[in-house]
């Protein structure tokens, strides 16, 4: 479905990106682990459209989505929980959510009830202006967020940061619940281990802006990942 | 007051709420922290972990209660940069760096020192802060991204940037929201190693969610629900509270 | 201990080339206007002597408002009111010196005092015949306005456009009080006609010579004191408030000082600036406080470059000799010229002139830099 | 020339003496002096007229008034008529042709007076409501002692209550400075006028207070103190509607900026241009209504209104495309290019329309004052007040309640973010920027009927504009509102006090002071979603 | 050099551009009808023009370069007091020539500026004369903006009206800021003043942008001519031209030129204005004249001079008689202010104005005016010997103004 082809990718003089691939198919989880400041972002960044590749191809559906504005890949179904969560801070939650009306149909523009259902507590606080949340009910809006679009590749950076035990175990229940329904695809870069591990179907491992390891979660092994991981 | 808790404590809330536009995000809390004690905070999002170390510095006015410093300052009396210079130092849950700054100027101008204009203005540079730079660039492995603005580190280096400023800070009392928030398991683990040395001689409170990390860290575990404690002990009796895993580990 | 690193890092390439303009100028712009013949396509007539002395006096006042923009991120939009009050205090100076020569004779009051059935001079006239004490007023009136508006602001945490918008206020609020005549300050026409200053006369060659080079000295010193601001610690923590002034506070920093000696050092450099601007331009009046001008100030530093010093300067400069010339030369189209000029330095020269060259510069360095700093990493694999 | 100053003669009779000496004044006399051309000459004439009860004298009158009575060289004294025939003053002929080389009789205020004064008298009586009104308050004002008969007859007959009220009113007035009206008749004069109570009435009774006997005096004193402590609690009101109005006025300038400034985030120096622009289209529909359809003079505003949007719009549209798409994510530099796009904008004007202010007029609905029970309320403001407002509240549901308006938010507080969300963000802006820009023109429309159409237009609003954007709370409309309105009422409570220099300088020491209590603003939103 | 260069010294930008700009336009078409006759001197006139922008300090900045730069034989320039001041300083310093064609408050005579506006004593007196004699009116609200030329101006009529027996109580001066746009509370303040039974007038100084809201909100209030009139001394046709004339038929105005003047050389120079700026509804205003009358002056004593020598020229105007366009001549005054007729004409509703009265004579620029205490034993006389500005006849000593110190 979305399928990372040799890209490069700069900040400025710096290389941030080294011909790095990646496919990401339907009711899969792709893992992205790696060390801080390896480039999992910046591939992230790279795929939703918020930097510009130097070299290479992103693809959707066979189409080449490399030079589309965000705004388009938006439109074309990637959805994206980023980094440092990126809540509206002056809109309610109610409305941040309805934010994710923009690519859709006058039809569809409604919250999914599953949302409520995966997040509890953002119905609670529908009426509180994004920016007062704590940081773990921001990251499960964000989270939210990104579905009510509807996506077909879901793109989490680092979704469980700052979040409680038991609502990490919500997440990840919920991203195998999206899994199971088979129609998206999910990216997801992590740095709890353990989390991935239990998530993966694929998963690719990146130092130094490359990637260094990847493979299914049947070959993976995982003192070779551990062992990339640490410091 | 002079109650026998408070003379023998670097920080001591009573009776502590605070309230936003009707809601109650801290109630009734009271908390007290030993010198050289470390202390592990945990509770479920939104608990109110945040705001309470909001309070302690100032950031927020309490409603109502007392939070005293070292026995006997009362920190609500305070503007935040006062309560910096008490000694009281703070790390974000969310990084927050001076992005037009170096990552060795923003260690720089965490250094513990004097912090006046004018000896900003007329005060000399000295070698001992540079090789102090130094050993904190290389304590949070920053040594080789020493000259890059800090606006283009990572995620998870502005972690370890706003870790290396309350290094260099050296306060009396460190107050370490998320710290290991993205960083790898590894990294983690060498966070514990960190904190524990500094708990040395420092006092220093810790909001975390990574009960691994919480573990590590070997302390004393107090549990926030709903602005107030919950429960408090060691990891394990808490682990095993039944309301604790109902509100916040999950089964 | 030592300082010299401080001082090196004052003379950096920009500082060295702008001082080094500003000694040759005053050195060379004297000697041509002195001693080249008329004729000469060198010579440098009085006129433009004096003219090249109020873009100077201009130069500083954007300099010290770049000081509070450009480094501590204070925009404000009534500097021109700072300018105005050392221009006011120097015109009360210059004023006094007039004596007995007025239309109406007085031995002491201005004119428009006569005019008005002014018996004797107020009391806040007092003293502006003595230099000294008038020349400390021109640091003084600045100085203290600051001081008290800015200790008010800080203390109170205004920030950001509100800020901005109470400097504008507060000089709209002096320019209408400066136009009541019954300020005892001129009202609408201010102060002019200026005959003496230090018992020579404005209008001799030798005094706009001296008041040309006295701005110039100005000009470096207030660079001076600028640029030493902020290379040193101090200028690093005016950085930390612009960037994130609560953080800057976490670490135990009084924000609102540092703040209010940036905008009294500023405010004091802008009143110097007003002060010699005044004998060269030969008038100053309560427009001196319009918001317009002030904001005009803010675009000078923008176009040079905020956050460069030496690019405030050049900004005024430039600015201010495009309008001198297109207001000659295209006088029904030198608006269109101008608002086009400012539109296209926005848009390519985004740091402004200065603050995009030399960001050309670093990058340069920066790929350099990457360069080999790849090939270190290459080798350490 | 005998015969003229025989008439003069008798006219001072007329004038001095008009009971003992009652010579008969002739129209072809009153003509003759009329045709003199000199002013004190014509003022003369007209009070023969009014004095000789010719049928024709009203006819005669009216065509001076309206500049339609003309002296042909010949001396004769003619009308032109409506439809540009000509008609013999004396007789009301019309004339087979045109008179030779007439000259329109020249007014100058002294006449203009008289033919008031006479007018009032004679058309008391009209069969139409309104001219019997102008008539009453006509005399009202002229005092005339020789109308009292005509207005006795006319109180007598007239059915409408309010206009017989006004006739009393002119008659009381008539009977308190008559010297021969009995104290009897000067008391219930004052009684009268106590009723209509205002500054008019003020200084009948002050005059007959001061004069009259010490019956009439001590009732004209008691009237005075009841008048002026009405006077007094109306002026407090009338106070809150000039600041009421002055306040819409700011709103009307300031609520474009909220949009660009306060929630794009766009320091829009050129914000007060497209409130010329606005101002400019009025001016050129005003234009074309006046050289192609004159009769639809009274629907150019509401047609001006649309037009100012779209006009103001697109230039929005193309500064947005042009020059601030690029600069999103560097407010201040806005600062810089939009102070451009001003200066380009005022000399663009300046070359189109010439330096000097234009004229736009006020259509009939916007023109003249009504009374409120004491209050003046002119059309002008009530139209401005009422249109603010509506203006605001359809900005309110466009932000508030539209998905535009989220997307609008969204899009200010996060760019990146919305573009991830799908949303369209370049078109966003320029639909945010032309909405904002597109509001300044309308205010342009309203502004252009109280101040000057001239390329300075923008410039005088933009200082105040920042002002109630930023006390009320940057990017709070509501505060927007609140601002703008005190900021008004308050102008217009220290200006009686403090003189208008004054009044705005405490005013604007008040906003630095209120700024410290409030360094974000009167609704300043409040908590870390701000700090974030 | 084979051209004779005069400076335009008006601003073409900012808020005095309404009313100057025109002033620059009135200039260039008299040079080019000069040049068109054959120049002046043999030589061709050339136009220098400038754009001193509303900004004061520009002023003289663009004055000096004027001087300097392009060595203009003379300009003509400035509108408000203020930019005057501003180059009063520079016209002396470099012996320039500047002729000032606006009305103004006075209390100023230079060797180097030839006043070519009115004086007070050439507007508003007779003004104010005109009201009283034939309107009656015993009750004054002096209104004006608050500088020096409404200042001026009604200090002398305050102290002109008490002489002539107005108590104080009848007499309310006000002035409001440049550009005062509410006049709300202004106009009822003035109705109320006006409704104490006695007649009254408003005497407006009211100067520039003000004016139109000023009248819009009389016209609005329904304050009309007949009730209160009110006569004012900065208003001409070009600043009626953008407002609604209608309601305001009768309000007046003072000046020694209005463009419905009915001679044959006021309408040859409005039809060769109109032809000029190609436009059939350009108006024709009193600084105008001023200008074409200070041209004309100019152009005499630089012929009788025989040469553009400044010092020549300042002396060879004095006495210089030239026609006025209302149909008498007008002649400069030793102190370099000029003989004008004073003409009261009341608002039409197409924006002219109707004369309703006129001085019988001319009457002659009264610098130092005799109603203020300091200025009353002043003269200026700039012939020799006296050769000065400000001459007090009681002490016979010269004051500050004397001959430029060389
Ligand atoms: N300014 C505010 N206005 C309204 N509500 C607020 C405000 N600040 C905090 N809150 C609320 O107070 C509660 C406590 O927030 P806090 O950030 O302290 O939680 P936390 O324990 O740090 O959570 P997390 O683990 O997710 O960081 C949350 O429900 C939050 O939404
Ligand atoms: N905006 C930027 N400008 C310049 N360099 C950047 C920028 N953002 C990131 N970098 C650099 O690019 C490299 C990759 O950063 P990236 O954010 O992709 O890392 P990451 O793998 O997501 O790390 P983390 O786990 O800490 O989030 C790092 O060296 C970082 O310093
Ligand atoms: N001289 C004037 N009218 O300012
Ligand atoms: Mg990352
Ligand atoms: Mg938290």
């Amino acid at each position: 479905m979305l399928s990372v082809d040799s890209i490069d990718l700069h900040y400025g003089a710096a290389q941030a990106l080294r011909r790095v691939s990646l496919d990401a198919e339907a009711g899969k989880v792709t893992c992205v682990l790696g060390r801080n400041g390896v480039g999992k972002t910046s591939l992230m960044r790279a795929i939703v459209g918020r930097q510009p590749i130097s070299a290479g191809r992103i693809g959707l559906d066979g189409a080449d989505i490399s030079r589309l504005e965000p705004y388009d890949r938006a439109r074309r179904g990637i959805a994206f929980v980023p980094q440092g969560r990126e809540i509206f801070p002056l809109l309610s939650v109610r409305e941040n959510l309805e934010t994710g009306f923009a690519p859709l149909k006058s039809g569809d523009r409604h919250v999914p009830d599953e949302i409520f259902t995966l997040f509890p507590v953002l119905k609670d606080m529908l009426g509180r202006r994004g920016g007062d949340l704590s940081g773990g009910q921001q990251q499960q809006l964000a989270i939210a967020r990104a579905l009510v679009t509807r996506p077909k590749v879901l793109v989490l950076d680092e979704p469980t940061e700052g979040i409680q035990p038991s609502i990490i175990k919500d997440i990840g229940r919920a991203i195998d619940y999206l899994r199971g329904k088979g129609d998206m695809a999910i990216v997801l870069v992590e740095q709890f281990f353990e989390f991935a591990r239990d998530l993966c179907d694929t998963f690719a491992v990146m130092e130094r802006g490359q990637i260094v390891l990847s493979g299914t979660r049947d070959t993976m092994v995982e003192d070779d990942v551990r062992q990339r991981l640490a410091v | 007051m002079t109650s026998p808790t408070l003379t023998n404590t670097v920080l001591y809330l009573d009776g502590v709420s605070v309230t936003f536009d009707g809601f109650r995000a801290i109630n009734k809390l009271s908390l007290a922290i030993a010198p050289g004690e470390m202390r592990a905070i945990i509770g479920p999002n939104g608990a109110g972990k945040t705001t309470m170390m909001d309070i302690i510095t100032g950031k927020t006015r309490p409603d109502e209660g007392e939070v005293f410093f070292g026995g006997m300052i009362d920190l609500t009396m305070l503007d935040e940069a006062e309560i910096a210079a008490l000694g009281i130092g703070r790390k974000f849950q969310k990084p927050t760096v001076f992005e037009s700054h170096t990552v060795a100027d923003n260690i720089r101008l965490a250094l513990a020192g004097a912090r006046s204009p004018f000896s900003a203005l007329f005060g000399a540079r000295n070698r001992i802060a540079e090789e102090r730079i130094d050993t904190i660039l290389s304590t949070v492995r920053l040594t080789e991204h020493r000259g890059r603005l800090a606006a283009d580190l990572s995620h998870g280096q502005k972690q370890w940037l706003e870790i290396g400023m309350l290094l260099a800070q050296d306060p009396k009392l460190l107050l370490v929201d998320e710290p290991v928030a993205g960083m790898t398991d590894a990294e983690t683990a060498e966070t514990a190693h960190l904190l524990k040395e500094i708990a040395r001689e420092h006092s220093v409170v810790v909001v975390e969610h990574d009960m691994a990390f919480v573990r590590d860290l070997g302390c004393k575990v107090t549990v926030l629900h709903e602005g107030s404690v919950l429960a408090e002990g060691s990891i394990d009796a808490v682990s095993a509270n039944e309301r604790v895993i109902e509100v916040y580990l999950g089964r | 201990m030592t300082r010299r690193p401080i001082l090196l890092a004052m003379l950096d390439g920009k500082g060295a080339i702008f001082l080094g303009v500003l000694a040759a100028l005053a050195v060379l712009v004297p000697l041509s206007n002195l001693f080249l013949p008329e004729t000469s396509p060198l010579h440098v007539p009085t006129y433009a002597v004096s003219l090249l002395g109020k873009y100077l006096s201009y130069a500083l006042l954007a300099l010290a408002l770049d000081l509070v923009w450009g480094y501590c991120g204070i925009l404000s939009l009534g500097h021109g009111a700072f300018f105005a009050l050392g221009g006011y205090a120097m015109g009360m100076y210059l004023m006094r010196q007039i004596g007995p020569r007025g239309v109406y004779g007085h031995p002491v009051l201005p004119d428009f005092m006569v005019f008005l059935n002014w018996q004797e001079l107020p009391w806040y006239w007092s003293g502006f015949d003595i230099f000294p004490l008038a020349a400390l007023m021109v640091l003084a009136v600045p100085g203290l306005l600051a001081l008290v508006f800015g200790w008010l602001a800080f203390r109170s945490r205004v920030t950001g456009v509100y800020l901005s918008i109470i400097t504008q206020a507060m000089t709209f609020a002096l320019m209408l009080a400066f136009f009541r005549n019954d300020m005892g300050l001129g009202g609408n026409n201010g102060l002019t006609d200026f005959k003496d200053i230090l018992g020579f006369s404005v209008q001799a060659q030798g005094t706009r010579l001296a008041l040309f080079v006295a701005t110039v000295i100005a000009l470096a010193l207030g660079y001076g004191v600028a640029r030493y601001m902020v290379t040193s610690t101090y200028g690093k923590v005016l950085i930390a408030i612009r960037d994130a002034e609560s953080r800057t506070r976490f670490l135990g920093y009084r924000v609102e000082h540092y703040k209010l000696v940036a905008f009294t050092v500023s405010a004091m450099m802008a009143g110097v600036a007003g002060a010699l601007y005044v004998p060269q331009v030969g008038i100053i009046n309560p427009s001196e406080f319009s918001p317009a001008n002030s904001i005009e100030a803010v675009v000078w530093v923008a176009v040079g470059g905020r956050g460069t010093l030496v690019g405030a300067a050049l900004g005024a400069v430039v600015v201010n000799m495009a309008k001198s010339w297109l207001t000659g030369a295209l006088p029904e189209l030198w608006l269109f010229a101008l608002g086009a000029l400012f539109i296209v330095v926005t848009l390519y020269l985004p740091k402004g002139i200065v603050g995009t060259l030399s960001e050309r510069r670093e990058k340069r360095k920066a790929m350099a830099t990457a360069k080999t700093a790849g090939i270190a990493a290459e080798a350490a694999e | 020339m005998s015969r003229l100053l025989c008439l003069i003669l008798a006219l001072a009779c007329g004038l001095f003496a008009a009971p003992v000496c009652a010579a008969p004044a002739d129209t072809g006399d009153a003509l003759l002096l009329i045709a003199s051309g000199r002013f004190p000459d014509i003022e003369k004439g007209v009070a023969l007229l009014a004095r000789s009860g010719d049928a024709r004298t009203q006819a005669i009158i009216e065509a001076l008034r309206d500049g339609r009575l003309a002296v042909a060289a010949d001396k004769r004294v003619v009308i032109e008529g409506a439809n540009g025939g000509w008609s013999d003053a004396a007789t009301g002929e019309a004339l087979a042709e045109a008179p030779p080389s007439p000259k329109a009789v020249r007014l100058n205020n002294r006449i203009r007076r008289a033919v008031e004064a006479a007018l009032g008298a004679l058309t008391l009586m009209a069969p139409d409501a309104a001219a019997r009104r102008q008539a009453a308050e006509a005399v009202f004002r002229s005092r005339d002692a020789t109308a009292l008969a005509t207005l006795d007859e006319a109180i007598a007959r007239e059915e409408v209550a309010g206009i017989r009220r006004l006739m009393g009113e002119a008659r009381a007035a008539i009977l308190l400075g008559d010297a021969g009206a009995s104290d009897l008749q000067k008391i219930e004069a004052v009684d009268i006028l106590v009723t209509r109570a205002d500054q008019d009435a003020l200084a009948l009774l002050r005059a007959a207070a001061a004069q009259g006997s010490p019956t009439v005096r001590e009732a004209a004193e008691g009237a005075i103190t009841a008048v002026e402590r009405r006077l007094a609690v109306l002026s407090m009101l009338q106070n809150v509607w000039y600041g009421l109005s002055l306040g819409s006025v700011l709103l009307l300038a300031a609520i474009g900026l909220a949009i660009t400034f306060g929630v794009m985030g766009i320091i829009n120096m050129a914000h007060g241009e497209m409130v010329m622009i606005g101002a400019y289209t009025t001016f050129v529909i005003q234009e074309l209504a006046r050289t192609h359809a004159p009769g639809l003079f009274d629907w150019t505003l509401p047609l001006a209104i649309p037009m100012a949007f779209l006009v103001a719009a697109l230039v929005g549209v193309a500064i947005e495309r042009g020059i601030i798409r690029h600069l999103y994510g560097r407010p201040l530099e806005t600062l810089l290019a939009t102070w451009g796009v001003s200066l380009i904008l005022q000399q663009t004007v300046r070359s189109l329309f010439g330096p000097t202010n234009r004229e736009v007029g006020a259509p009939s609905y916007m023109a003249g004052a009504f009374d409120l029970g004491g209050l003046t309320i002119t059309y002008g403001r009530l139209w401005i007040i009422v249109f603010s407002f509506a203006v605001f509240s359809a900005l309110i549901v466009a932000l508030k309640a539209t998905s535009f308006g989220l997307k609008i938010r969204a899009v200010t507080q996060n760019r990146r973010m919305a573009a991830s969300m799908g949303i369209r963000t370049p078109w966003v802006d320029t639909m945010a920027f032309a909405l904002g820009s597109g509001i300044a023109g309308v205010a342009g429309v309203a502004l252009s009927q109280i101040d000057n159409v001239s390329p300075n237009l923008g410039q005088s609003y933009i200082v105040d504009s920042f002002m109630v954007v930023v006390f009320g709370g940057v990017g709070n409309l509501w505060g927007t509102l609140v601002s703008a309105l005190t900021l008004g009422i308050a102008n217009k409570f220290l200006e009686p006090f403090a003189g208008a220099v004054l009044g705005k300088i405490l005013l604007l020491v008040f906003l630095i002071l209120f700024i410290q209590k409030r360094p974000r603003g009167l609704f300043a939103l409040r908590g870390r979603a701000v700090e974030a | 050099q084979d051209v004779i260069k005069v400076g335009i010294l008006h601003s073409l930008s900012g808020t005095m551009a309404i009313s100057e700009t025109t002033l620059k336009d009135v200039m260039l078409m008299l040079i080019e009808e000069q040049n068109k006759k054959g120049g002046l001197l043999g030589k061709k006139l050339e136009a220098v023009v400038v754009d001193p922008a509303s900004n004061w300090p520009l002023f003289a900045e663009k004055a000096r370069e004027l001087l300097t730069k392009d060595k203009v034989a003379a300009t003509f320039g400035c509108w408000t007091s203020v930019s005057r001041k501003s180059v009063l300083p520079v016209f002396e310093e470099l012996n320039g020539i500047l002729f000032y064609p606006v009305q103004y408050e006075g209390e100023e005579s230079s060797r180097n500026i030839f006043y070519t506006g009115a004086a007070p004593n050439q507007q508003a007196i007779p003004a104010v004369d005109y009201l009283m004699e034939n309107e009656g009116v015993e009750r004054w609200v002096l209104e004006g903006t608050d500088y020096v030329y409404p200042r001026t101006t009604n200090k002398i009529l305050e102290a002109y009206l008490k002489a002539k027996g107005v108590k104080d109580e009848d007499i309310s001066v006000n002035y409001t800021p440049f550009g005062h746009s509410d006049w709300q509370t202004r106009v009822a303040d003035i109705k109320k003043f006006g409704s104490a039974g006695k007649k009254t007038a408003v005497v407006s100084t009211i100067n520039g942008d003000a004016n139109v809201p000023f009248y819009k909100e009389l016209a609005n209030q329904g304050i009309k001519a007949t009730d209160i009139p009110v006569v004012a001394f900065s208003v001409g046709e070009e600043e009626l031209a953008g407002i609604d004339t209608k309601p305001l038929v009768g309000h007046l105005a003072a000046w020694n030129y209005f463009q419905s003047v009915d001679t044959a050389e006021n309408n040859d120079f409005i039809a060769k204005w109109k032809a000029f700026t190609k436009n059939d509804k350009r108006v024709t205003n009193d600084p105008m004249e001023a200008h074409v009358i200070g041209f004309n002056m100019w152009v005499k004593a630089v012929e009788k001079a025989g040469s553009t020598d400044p010092d020549a020229v300042i002396d060879a105007l004095i006495g210089v008689s030239v026609p006025n366009l209302s149909g008498g001549y007008s002649t400069m005054m030793p102190n370099h202010h000029i003989t004008k007729p004073v003409l009261i004409g009341e608002i039409q509703e197409d924006g002219q104005f109707s004369v309703v009265s006129q001085t019988p004579g001319l009457v002659v620029g009264d610098e130092w005016s005799d109603y203020l205490d300091g200025s009353k034993d002043l003269i200026a006389d700039w012939r020799a010997p006296l050769s000065c500005g400000n001459f007090n006849v009681k002490t016979g000593k010269c004051g500050g103004q004397g001959p430029v110190a060389q």
